[in-house]
């Protein structure tokens, strides 16, 4: 997180922070593990009043960021979902909410509207993505007449059986396709998966032929491959500042058992083989915080860094947040991989975010790809 | 022990024999402790109870341990011949560890007559399952460090109060062997004291603990003025390290101890089964990435330098050329192996391996279950940073840690941050 | 090393170690960097009578084990070649003379006999092998009428500027093909190269039209895809033999100097931190010690296994061998990078076996692909 | 000073007319210390002695050292305005690192007049080139446990005994800032005081150290009796570690100091020119190989994280928020970081990074040679096991190693193993 923040930025963070205390508890979250969303409508809707969708979304459409960078201020609500391990389809409703922001039709102001409010849930199926060799992807999508067909599975999309809305990514003629469809369509298949995490919640689904109007497009036919681009972006923004707060909340965690614990008369943290490891931990944890904050800082501003920032956040926090989880599992020892025991919700946390929206490998292979592009041109 | 003893090998054509007539092929719940539920568990407790009774009706029973106690009175190349011709059959698989080893182990070598005489021969008849009371909350890797203590009431009782945790099934165990302090005024290995006691009586209270994983195998033992009878005592009181090391040297023989049942040349396996890399990669559409292949070879070749290294700490323990400390290395290794090939598992499933339908084949949620849980192979029996410890200074004879606690009244040891 | 010898092979063992302590200790190589061969022939040929080449040519050509398995008494040899960083062509002229090692045709005798005094040093240009993607082999071997015609260029080949003898392999159609030719033949062009090891000198050969008869293959025209793929599996053998030596060599200089120096009044073997990085260097040494001689074993004896061993004795030293060494870098401080001090013979030893007859992750995939053809076939 | 200082605007048009009007463009040799041979390194020195007098008579030497000393008497503003417009130009890079700072920084903070007006003047005309002279070879980490001492004689004179080690460029330096033991009957931290001396004189020997990649910039100085005059005393006797603080804080500081003159913004190098990844796979042909791409990507990420980290870290810093220990998280993820881009450098070149055709173009000899010295980033300026302390110890607030020489007569401290 960045060390500077604006008083606006600190009150938007300092609101959610209390917010996530209150309502959703570890506690809770414990008991709740076979709640069919992982939260009530209820939270959700008080989660969107404290503005958790509307950052990214322009002020014509109803949105507003604090700082002027939404991308920025989403990144404190994002990192305080992680240091919660808090439930709710926040990357989701952010790249639907800014997929949607600017775009003119009915449909699409209708579904931006519902996910400004909080009334309404919209979730992402990406079944082609820049990182996918060709003819790997998994979602097709066709003209036929005035109509647009889909056909495909794709897994996993976060909060699919709670969604309203679905924006579908596949592959076209030409390049990839987005589309609106609601989530009740015929052909549309949404089965609940079983998971690693706790608090979040994942379908897989399928579209046997569902047709859509050409009106639900977002973005042109065949034309959507750098606006698919910028929503990894910023859901790659959006998981490694959720990941940096779950390696917050792990590390905090750690060293304080680490003072409190005492072995052979000692604390563990007198031992100079466990500060070290402390100090490699920590290394990496700030390391994450400033990879994390400057892809925030050029995805908000869209500069032509961003694509590559926001990669190597993804990749590198990726990577060594769930190094820095597993470290501090074993630094606890067998209470550490209790269910009783908190340590394991960040571990989830940052396992999982690790894979959605591209693993580690995917975003190392997309910035060579840049690198390559950028000698070859040179 | 009489001259007469039976040869191994007619003792091993009679196991055959008998084994091939009365035992049915190798069960799942045999080669993995898990269980789909307490019920099934409950069903597989008592079918291992009945396979022991059948064993000891056969004569087949505790071949290691003296006849007065319903054992064979055989040697441990009887006992390994048996496990053996028992590859591939049904067993009583949970009475392996912990009850004969280190419990039976223990109680054989340190148990009054009075308790051998009460125990031993039901243990092998199958009517008591045992468990090692040892590790505490507090305590990690400072076994020695346990706080849960026993004093003598005016009766000569002693009554008990503190908790033991990490119990393995707990939950349906008889009795149990356990550590406690008895004296707090005097160094750390010179106050404790060893007890044997039943699990299911007024003041214990067992809880099951569940891991992030799911499984509820391990349980905590909370004790609020438990009375045990001086006759319970195994040792001298305050003598209990003694018995202790003895103990965990037992602990650490597990399934190899001659005083185990328990088939060689077996598969393990625990938990649902793990699909192999190979599988993983063709399921994520990978197998033909050369990325994902250096992780195949790597995660094989990782494994066949874990079994090699194994293998050559055991031989150079067995030829004399290494020393039981050695062993720390191959543990090391072990626990740092296994983390990184459950890593690269879980990297070749991809996201599968987080979230999965459970309804398809080839489900890969134990290789996501492994990831989160891959750290229990360098903690479980003791964790790596002090195998490390023992590599350091007992292997390279590197200067020791200064401890805390050495020639310290037990009370006076600092246990907690100081307050104030 | 095993920890059990055979009399004999301890026999062996020690007239080598003795040998190379006396004729090339460090102070010598360190001074005789330039030195065009990097050693002389009057070592090269007293080495061969210590038995360097015989040890996998049957007894009928005139060599012999002194155990049974030629493979382990080599990695004997190997293993103290490592432990004094010592020079001469032991890999390369092995490797020939197994290869040649039961052929028949004069020529094959000659040289074999040359190799068995250490008269002659020959050596392998491996411009094809079984990692290599079709069409990325750097030799080709065509037909011409009787005659066999070889181009293209391969490096790096060991001692090529010293030796009389080429083992070319190259591609043919239908499969690999190898051939012996004179170092001097027509078309043959060897430059000497740099290299990053202080001991051992590399060339690189050029083949351009160079002819050779039919007589002078070795194994069948197109068929050699198993026979290299052995000589692989000896070389494999040896080189990781020679890493562990070298890596003995590193660890006990490093552990001496953890005693030895002292910081703040205390020996750095007293740290922590630094105590345990030792334990798991030690856990690495015996692992690879372990691999090492259960590879030796399993291609001394030609087990199914033997090609799985070679291969990750191969990436796993590798690897790890190099890891160890850089950290007993680490352990040094800056005088483990000067060119005074002993350690970097051991470094630069570790490092350019790691790269020699397959890099870690080329037999990476050699192992994915055997356990891939199993899975298939099972 | 004077009131009426020149604005920092005023003077960097000046300085930027002046720099253009009489710099040339920067060359290979000042972006790099590197040089081929003695000869080319010997021409190297001459010249930045005269660019440096250039500067001086140009009245651009020296911008914040006082007037009186034959500076320029500006702020640190003024001389980042120089800086600046420095870029892509010609500057006496051979003075700014150790000669301006932590030496002439350290001479002007505790320097008698005398000195001063002896040195300063002469530094800042190009006359001297100073060095430090603090490291030994018994010393490592451990800074403040030299063993280099001086003992006064009857005339009041300082007699040198001792060696010094990784001095860079010594042997063709001319003056050094060192710090010895004055005193073995305190600890260690107060028996220590600082002299400055001419390098070329009776008594001291210089060699040269030869790194494994066959440079030989870093020299060993070795002292036998020789003659410091007590003149050349700097601060009080037995006072020196006050002023080693400070020396190595300027040291720290490096080029980023305000006595520094080095220009902002200039792309760094070191060595010969390194390949990029890209074009290391491509000349291994592996650049469409999923795993080559994989490491490249993981090369890049490193990198750009690395700078963040800095940015963030010195960001910190100067808003208050952190403080100067944070900067050992930065030193211990550059070290590690660096290590793993030079492995990663060397797995892309392939085996053309360990034996290479000098002749042909675009060679990887810079890539097999920095990975054998990929440590050197983890070593050099205090090893990264020391950083780890600072970090657990200062930023964390864990407790502090024991020590084995706190409150310890220096002559009493163990510096080497008990004998017998």
């Amino acid at each position: 997180m960045l060390h500077e923040l604006t008083s606006d930025q600190d009150m938007l963070r300092d609101t959610t922070a209390r917010f996530l205390s209150d309502r959703v508890p570890l506690s809770k979250m414990r008991k709740d593990r076979d709640h069919p969303a992982g939260f009530d409508p209820a939270y959700w809707t008080s989660g969107a009043e404290l503005g958790w969708t509307m950052l990214l979304v322009s002020e014509e459409d109803g949105g507003g960021s604090v700082s002027g960078n939404g991308a920025a201020d989403l990144a404190l609500i994002a990192y305080e979902f992680g240091k919660h391990a808090a439930p709710g389809p926040l990357v989701d409703c952010n790249v639907v909410a800014s997929a949607l922001s600017g775009q003119t039709g009915d449909l699409q102001s209708a579904v931006l509207q519902g996910l400004l409010s909080g009334a309404d849930i919209a979730t992402s199926c990406l079944g082609a993505a820049p990182w996918m060799q060709s003819g790997s992807e998994s979602i097709s999508i066709r003209r036929d007449g005035d109509d647009l067909v889909i056909d495909g599975t794709v897994l996993p999309v976060e909060s699919a059986a709670q969604a309203s809305y679905l924006l579908v990514t596949g592959m076209s003629e030409g390049g990839m396709t987005q589309v609106l469809v609601p989530a009740n369509a015929e052909g549309v298949t949404i089965k609940p998966l079983k998971a690693i995490d706790v608090t979040r919640r994942f379908g897989k689904v399928s579209f046997a032929g569902v047709r859509a109007p050409a009106s639900a497009l977002v973005g042109a036919f065949g034309g959507a491959d750098a606006e698919v681009a910028r929503q990894i972006q910023v859901a790659a923004v959006i998981l490694s500042a959720e990941s940096v707060g779950a390696m917050d909340a792990a590390f905090d965690m750690t060293v304080d058992w680490a003072f409190n614990r005492y072995t052979f008369g000692r604390a563990l943290a007198s031992y100079q083989a466990l500060k070290h490891r402390f100090a490699d931990m920590k290394s990496w944890l700030e390391a994450s915080h400033a990879i994390s904050d400057a892809a925030a800082e050029a995805v908000g501003k869209g500069d032509g860094s961003a694509a590559e920032l926001a990669s190597a956040a993804k990749s590198y926090i990726g990577v060594q947040g769930v190094e820095l989880a597993q470290d501090c599992v074993q630094m606890h020892g067998g209470i550490g991989v209790t269910y009783e025991h908190d340590l394991h919700f960040f571990l989830r946390r940052v396992t999982l975010d690790a894979l959605l929206y591209g693993t580690p490998a995917d975003h190392k292979r997309l910035i060579a790809a840049m690198q390559i592009n950028q000698e070859m041109a040179a | 022990m009489s001259d007469e003893i039976e040869s191994v090998e007619d003792f091993r054509t009679r196991a055959r024999a008998w084994i091939k007539a009365n035992l049915g092929p190798v069960q799942g719940w045999d080669l993995s402790q898990h269980c789909e539920d307490d019920d099934e568990e409950r069903e597989a407790v008592a079918r291992d109870r009945a396979l022991q009774r059948k064993l000891f009706d056969a004569g087949f029973a505790g071949i290691c341990f003296p006849k007065e106690y319903g054992g064979q009175g055989l040697t441990p190349d009887h006992n390994r011949a048996f496990n053996e011709e028992l590859a591939g059959h049904e067993y009583a698989s949970r009475f392996a560890v912990p009850t004969f080893s280190p419990c039976a182990s223990t109680l054989l070598e340190f148990g009054t007559a009075e308790q051998k005489a009460a125990h031993l021969p039901a243990i092998l008849k199958g009517d008591e399952v045992w468990v090692q009371l040892l590790s505490e909350p507090g305590g990690g890797s400072d076994v020695a460090g346990i706080t849960t203590g026993a004093v003598r009431n005016d009766k000569g009782d002693w009554i008990l109060n503190g908790s033991k945790v990490w119990t393995s099934r707990a939950w349906w165990a008889d009795w149990g062997l356990i550590l406690v302090r008895t004296n707090w005024d005097v160094p750390k290995h010179t106050g404790m004291s060893v007890f044997i006691m039943p699990l299911h009586q007024p003041g214990v209270e067992i809880h099951r603990i569940e891991r992030l994983n799911g499984e509820s195998e391990a349980c905590q033992e909370f004790f609020t003025d438990v009375r045990i009878p001086d006759s319970d005592r195994m040792g001298e009181v305050d003598a209990g390290w003694t018995i202790g090391q003895r103990w965990m040297y037992h602990e650490r023989l597990g399934h190899n101890s001659p005083y185990v049942c328990h088939p060689i040349g077996q598969r393990k396996a625990g938990g649902p089964a793990e699909p192999s890399t190979v599988a993983l990669a063709r399921r994520s559409g990978r197998i033909d990435d050369p990325a994902a292949r250096e992780l195949i070879g790597e995660h094989r070749a990782l494994g066949i330098v874990t079994q090699q290294l194994s293998h050559r700490i055991a031989s150079a323990a067995a030829s004399g050329k290494g020393n039981t400390d050695m062993s720390s290395i191959d543990r090391v290794f072990r626990g740092v192996a296994s983390a990184r090939r459950a890593t690269i598992a879980f990297e070749l499933a991809g996201a599968t391996a987080s979230v999965w339908d459970e309804d398809e084949e080839g489900a890969t949620e134990a290789v996501g279950m492994n990831f989160l849980m891959r750290q229990v192979g360098s903690i479980g029996g003791g964790t790596t940073e002090i195998s490390r410890n023992v590599v350091a200074e007992r292997v390279l004879g590197m200067p020791r840690e200064t401890s805390g606690d050495k020639g310290v009244a037990f009370r006076d040891i600092q246990r907690g941050p100081k307050r104030g």
